[in-house]
């Protein structure tokens, strides 16, 4: 079992002591991990890391120092902005953090401008009980029960390892839901290759699949839905999405303030290891030999196992009502968990990172800030519930471990302060916000790309109909061996739909239908749909589509459209044509939701998805959640055989 | 009295809770055993569920063998308590030897989920005895790891015994040896079933009620067992 | 027949969720001096002719490992040495 | 350290789907003097001591190996011997 932090170092709140108390040893497996009991965390050698580490003192000391924050993906304005922020240069676990937060993937600089109006136009809603901002929007669906749902993107690690990329990509979604205090109960994918007989495709979809099925059959998690399609423009970048629906109890919501100073602040999951932090990887490159890169996969590993535990041992806490705020551990790892609940709650917060279970004995600070190991929560624990909640990781079979305390905000009304201390070296000390909140923002040059009008000129009208029986039966047999309209059942059989047994509609049906109450039947549907070419031709009008389908494709399951949740796959934000691209789709997801009068609850912006200098087709992917009061009542899509002979009768509607 | 239907959770199991409520539709009491439980409450049937015990990263089932919990049920089942393991659970009775052969990687090499026709062989164990013998019953299969092998002598003797409990008609989702889906020990109280009969128990979740068989045979056994 | 054994590890600094399950499980079986188990493939590769070790590798880096999270070695082994020769 | 290896491989006259898979696949790398590939496990333990094959014999016969479908074999490698050494 872990030890809580002393009181001894505890420290008056909001100011940092000069010599830090001795760190205690935190760590300790749980049971079943002889592994680990033997060995926890091992402090390296004092001279070892002593000398490579940059302390706060050091920085503030040399501030003439280089530092490689163009490697990191930082501009000069946006790295003057932290030396001023922070008085000084920063530490390199500093501008390793900043250089995450204030990346395009947590910051959305170029996308914030824009997605504002999902917020502007939202028609007022009663049921929003969490919306944009937070890991997933929330909507009641009856006086007890809640549900949430996101889609997220993981194209990039796909291509590079497909069926790790596709693993870790349902991982995190799966976390996100977790995080709101939901049990997930669902997945759905939708994917985008390129040509089906390309030799790539041959790589990345089976390895997308496999590992899509892999973690999510593991997690005992039903997959009712999702899209295979196939375009050339996708061949360099595949698309992998991800959604996870979770049910909760009204009042079981979770948030990830960390607020109540004295808190204890408790890394609950899998040790972290050198995952995702190729990037991170320069600020080594001076000190490290030949071997460095390889040091630093940029791919991670998912555990699917562990994350069950973590999900039984979370909801088991949550049912205790044992944690204040709660945070998943995603893309950014530690930098973000710590910094968005500090900043949400507008404390500080003191973390012993050596404490933090390590895979690898010689990871540095900034490494054990950036690793995106998987199957991670970050808890906020009061100081009298710490035993319960490491009974409970117990219990489990994970490590929980306290790394860290909540400090209050400082005296004069400013938020608090994140102070890092690495073996008594204070390698981080930094307003949480000015990552969180304060991150750069542009409004980026957009102009309608000059290729548009040609591709709008030449009008489907003008193609050559079929005009005989025969050139019809020719259309026919074309259409039906096209790769995107053939039978999904090669990728739908790898997943399992009937586990939890809630499984009401499933492949091939238009939406998926999950029972979430058995006691009264009250169900949701779900769809999620998208069309990259309608979008290419016209992104303001196709993006009003995918969400105009996946609408339809709910409603004619007899269930309500209630939300609305979204996956922008785009190129780079940095071309002016990508970027009306996404300006226009934002703005016609966002008309669509108003004239249909549903809120988008939350999504997920992906940018830079080219080949070189071309993008893929913008993507939208919208996904559409209703409401069905009792699955009894869902309309499958085929023709129920009636008893006494009754044959249906077929209408068309609309035009 | 109630019958009442021990359900295990290992760490990673996922049909239990879909096993707790085949057991109760069926009209039998269930009753949630952890895998470190070191006695089985007085229950008078087992279930062990599918899922991904331990996340079956060595063997399917290899760890899961090793669980306190499963000591006590090797032990009952040698006196005759009725215990069945579904696809996961069918792995693990093979690993602790209550069943002969063990369950390999699909031939195929892809995880499969798909209804499946099954034709009952064997109706006169503790959980088929409510099935007619040449039954043909659709229940969901869902495996990565659920191609039984076992050797020439052993099949022979499965087949000779009359122990071949249920065999996959009109396709062999996962390659089988002799299209063989589920098993049973020479007494009949242990039968080990690769596809998901407690996935089909409801009519608005499941492709048929074909499965709630096995949990209603359950309970007719009992009856007929004194106590 | 000599054979071509290829080694597949993941890289070390890969998590290895399979050799850590194995580990867990040990102390269950009364072990309790095991420090860390990792868990790779072992691939036997029997030529027509003579064991090609070029070849072997060539197969290895396209088909048989990962090279982004794997690595590997390649070897000759004589037949007695095989697995199934000490059962 | 030195490590305990244990190679687990399916008997031989057990099918192995994933060895035919390769097999199947290398005519389209070029490859077409390869007889036959099987696949199975690489297991290395590393113990807080001495390594002891008595022990590691002992885990791979209860845990690592299914006696009903697998054989394996034992052995002590020194470290340089082992995957990641070889990169
Ligand atoms: N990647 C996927 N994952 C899960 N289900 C999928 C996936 N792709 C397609 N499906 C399901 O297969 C069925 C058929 O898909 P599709 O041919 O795209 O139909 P539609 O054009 O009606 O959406 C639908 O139920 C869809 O949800």
């Amino acid at each position: 079992m872990t030890t809580h932090p002393d009181p001894a170092v505890r420290e008056t709140p909001g100011t940092f002591p000069a010599v830090p108390t001795e760190p205690r040893a935190a760590a300790v497996a749980p049971q079943g991990s002889p592994v680990d009991a033997g060995r926890p965390a091992a402090p390296a050698p004092a001279a070892e890391w002593v000398a490579g580490v940059d302390t706060v003192p050091r920085a503030a000391g040399t501030p003439e120092e280089l530092q490689p924050y163009a490697e990191l993906g930082l501009r000069d304005d946006e790295y003057d902005r932290i030396r001023h922020i922070l008085g000084r240069r920063p530490t390199q676990a500093e501008l390793a953090m900043y250089s995450i937060m204030w990346s395009e993937h947590c910051s959305y600089k170029s996308s914030k401008v824009h997605l504002r109006q999902f917020g502007e136009k939202a028609p007022p809603s009663d049921r929003l009980l969490a919306g944009i901002g937070e890991n997933a929007g929330v909507v009641r669906v009856s006086d007890e029960l809640a549900v949430t749902f996101k889609v997220e993107s993981h194209n990039h690690p796909s291509f590079v390892e497909p069926y790790q990329g596709a693993a870790t990509g349902v991982g995190g979604i799966v976390r996100d839901i977790l995080a709101m205090g939901a049990r997930p109960v669902a997945v759905m994918d939708p994917l985008r290759f390129g040509a089906a007989d390309h030799p790539d495709t041959a790589r990345v979809l089976p390895g997308v699949v496999a590992g899509v099925g892999g973690y999510g059959n593991c997690l005992g998690l039903p997959n009712i839905g999702g899209e295979v399609v196939f375009d050339p423009c996708y061949q360099g970048n595949p698309l992998v999405n991800a959604l996870c629906l979770g049910v909760l109890p009204v009042d079981r919501l979770q948030k990830k303030d960390a607020t109540g100073p004295g808190n204890i602040v408790v890394l609950m999951g899998a040790r972290t290891g050198r995952d995702g932090i190729g990037g991170v990887s320069v600020l080594a490159s001076a000190t490290f030999d030949e071997g460095s890169e390889q040091r630093r996969p940029s791919v991670q590993v998912g555990d699917p196992f562990m994350e069950k535990l973590l999900i039984e041992a979370c909801l088991e806490l949550y049912d205790a009502e044992l944690v204040v705020g709660i945070q998943d551990l995603g893309g950014a790892g530690l930098t973000c968990a710590l910094t968005e609940t500090a900043a949400s709650a507008g404390t500080g917060m003191r973390v012993w990172l050596e404490r933090v279970p390590l895979r690898e004995p010689s990871m540095e600070p900034h490494e054990i800030l950036a690793s995106e190991s998987q199957e991670r929560m970050l808890l906020v624990v009061s100081p009298d519930k710490l035993e319960a909640v490491l009974k409970t990781a117990e219990k489990w079979g994970v490590w929980a471990t306290a790394i860290g305390e909540v400090t209050a905000p400082s005296p004069d009304g400013q938020p608090g302060r994140l102070v890092v201390t690495w073996h008594d070296q204070l390698v981080v000390d930094v307003p949480p916000g000015s990552l969180v909140d304060d991150g750069p923002v542009y409004a980026r040059p957009m102009r309608e790309p000059a290729d548009l009008i040609l591709l709008q000129a030449d009008r489907a009208e003008t193609l050559p109909r079929p005009t005989d029986p025969e050139a019809l039966r020719e259309t026919v047999l074309r259409m039906i061996a096209s790769p995107n309209l053939a039978d999904k059942t090669w990728v739908t059989e790898q997943y399992d739909r009937y586990v939890l047994g809630n499984t009401v509609l499933a492949q091939p049906e238009d939406s998926g239908v999950i029972r979430i109450d058995e006691r009264t039947g009250l169900g949701v549907a779900l769809s999620v749909d998208g069309n990259g070419r309608y979008a290419r031709l016209d992104p303001y009008n196709g993006t009003k589509l995918a969400l105009a389908e996946a609408y339809r494709n709910v409603a004619v399951t007899g269930a309500k459209p209630i939300a609305v949740t979204n996956c922008l796959n785009f190129g780079s934000p940095e071309d002016p044509g990508v970027m009306w691209q996404f300006a226009e789709a934002v703005r016609g997801l966002a008309d669509g939701c108003l004239e249909l009068g549903i809120p988008v609850t939350g999504g997920n912006v992906s940018f830079y998805n080219q080949t070189g200098a071309a993008p893929i087709h913008p993507t939208p992917v919208v996904g559409v959640l209703g409401v069905l009061d009792d699955v009894a009542d869902r309309v499958p899509m085929g023709f129920v055989p009636r008893a006494g002979g009754d044959h249906d009768q077929l209408f068309l509607l609309g035009d | 009295m109630t019958a009442r239907v021990g359900v295990v959770t290992f760490p990673g199991s996922l049909d239990d809770g879909d096993a707790a409520r085949a057991v109760r539709i069926a009209g039998a009491e269930p009753v949630r055993l952890w895998h470190g439980d070191a006695e089985l409450h007085g229950v008078d049937a087992v279930v062990l569920p599918g899922g991904f015990s331990y996340g079956d990263y060595l063997r399917c089932g290899a760890i899961a063998r090793f669980a306190p919990v499963m000591e006590k049920i090797v032990d009952a089942s040698r006196g005759g308590l009725p215990v069945l393991g579904i696809c996961n659970g069918f792995q693990i009775l093979c690993e602790a030897h209550l069943l002969p052969g063990a369950l390999t990687r699909n031939q195929h090499l892809h995880f499969r989920n798909r209804d499946q026709v099954l034709r009952v062989e064997s109706v006169g164990t503790a959980w088929t005895n409510a099935f007619q013998e040449g039954q043909e019953i659709l229940i969901p299969v869902k495996n990565g790891e659920g191609c039984y092998v076992a050797d020439t002598a052993t099949l022979d003797e499965l087949e000779g015994e009359g122990r071949v409990v249920a065999r996959y008609v009109g396709g062999n989702p996962n390659g089988s040896q002799r299209d063989i889906a589920a098993i049973t020990n020479p007494a009949g109280n242990v039968v080990g079933i690769m596809p998901h009969p407690e996935h089909a128990v409801e009519a608005l979740t499941g492709p048929s009620l074909d499965g709630l068989g096995f949990f209603t045979s359950v309970l007719k056994h009992l009856v007929g067992t004194p106590a | 027949m000599p054979r071509v054994v290829v080694d597949v590890m993941l890289k070390p600094e890969i998590l290895d969720p399979q050799g850590q399950a194995v580990a867990n499980a040990l102390p269950r079986l009364g072990v309790s001096d095991v420090a860390s188990v990792r868990i790779g493939r072992r691939i036997e590769i029997e030529f027509t002719g003579e064991p090609d070790l070029d070849r072997a590798r060539e197969i290895a880096d396209k088909l048989l490992a990962n090279p982004v999270i794997e690595d590997f070695t390649v070897r000759v082994v004589e037949a007695d040495e095989t697995v199934d020769a000490h059962p």
